[in-house]
């Protein structure tokens, strides 16, 4: 699955709903919004061609890895700090190449996936580059 | 003809998020750059160095697919055409 | 929380209760009973060494790697095809560190933590080495 | 004087899972090694080569500390010691 959604996500049941019986080792990434002074952020991307470079990257990581499954949700909106915003959980026979790829795709995610945020403080705001 | 221009995150708070740009048949994407930013210091310097080149985090896409930035000058647009203005990306 | 139990874990629960303002990443490993032509595995463990060596290994990785918090849980005792068997799960401030922790605990943990395996076929049973 | 022998796992099915061994006092954990195996050539096996060395895969632990497998003939025991017996580890 790959979403980019307001909605939060639930890693129990994602897990639970992926695995399957070859399965030896799942690696989740969870990126929260932590406290760098700020107050909150807001997530926008351009959602359809999101999708599309998540796919894309969804495609690489099984093309280099032997993994099984790969999910990203991508949360976008207003968010503060503990909040959720990105889940990527991979899962494969063996737990090397469950590491490689959800470290590789949330590296390819963060170079050229559209996605923006920009970071409220009590000062003001500033896009994150 | 009728060019769509999006813009996203700053770019989208410098340029309006969607608009319609009216340029002339045949032109480039260099053209439609230069029209979108005509008279506009705050745009022209969101988009451009000081000496004209496109800056080097600014991201276009045309219909969906990444430009090659090195192209700009020879890309010739039509009508219907989207282009995508895209800050550097912070997603994750 | 280190802990060796014949108890499940929920990793929803465990990520809230660990989320902190100052965490931007946290990586999970969970490591899966795999269908390798078995039918269910035993897990023994000398539990009171366990927790001491799982114990030792968290602290390991708390000074080699600039992490927020550390939780392993195994379980023990008979599991079946699908079931968990490992939770591993590290916050940090950031992803490097957070992938870092959560690989390095897994490693040494199948390298040095008396925990045991043995393996149930339909032909027969034998202790994973 | 009295041992705590444990063991685990493959090691738990050839020697049980604890047991006493008595043994003269000031005898080294070699000597108890060979105590146990005594008699016994399944367990026997299990802990040595042929050769009588130690095989490479047992860990020996002393009151709950890993031995250090080239000193287990200089190792002397005292009452009470236990003494536990690991085959290869396999968790995660």
């Amino acid at each position: 699955m790959i979403r980019v959604t307001n909605e939060d996500f639930n890693i129990n049941d994602l897990i639970r709903e992926r695995k399957t019986s070859e399965m030896g080792a799942m690696v989740s990434f969870i990126g929260i919004v932590r406290d760098d002074g700020i107050e909150r952020i807001e997530l926008e991307s351009h959602q359809e061609i999101a999708v599309e470079e998540l796919e894309a990257i969804r495609d690489e990581a099984f093309a280099k890895f032997p993994i099984k499954t790969v999910d990203i949700i991508h949360r976008i909106g207003d968010l503060t700090i503990g909040d959720n915003i990105v889940l990527i959980l991979v899962g494969a026979g063996h737990r090397r190449e469950a590491f490689e790829g959800c470290e590789y795709i949330i590296e390819r995610l963060k170079e050229r996936v559209p996605i923006w945020k920009k970071e409220y403080t009590k000062d003001g705001e500033r896009w994150v580059h | 003809m009728k060019i769509t221009i999006k813009a996203f995150a700053r770019f989208r708070e410098i340029f309006g998020p969607e608009k319609t740009e009216e340029i002339a048949e045949g032109s480039t994407l260099a053209a439609l750059l230069d029209s979108i930013t005509a008279g506009n210091q705050t745009a022209r310097t969101a988009l451009f160095e000081d000496n004209g080149l496109l800056r080097g985090y600014v991201i276009l896409m045309k219909n969906k697919k990444r430009v090659n930035r090195e192209e700009i000058a020879e890309i010739i647009l039509t009508d219907g055409d989207e282009i995508a203005l895209y800050p550097p990306v912070a997603g994750g």
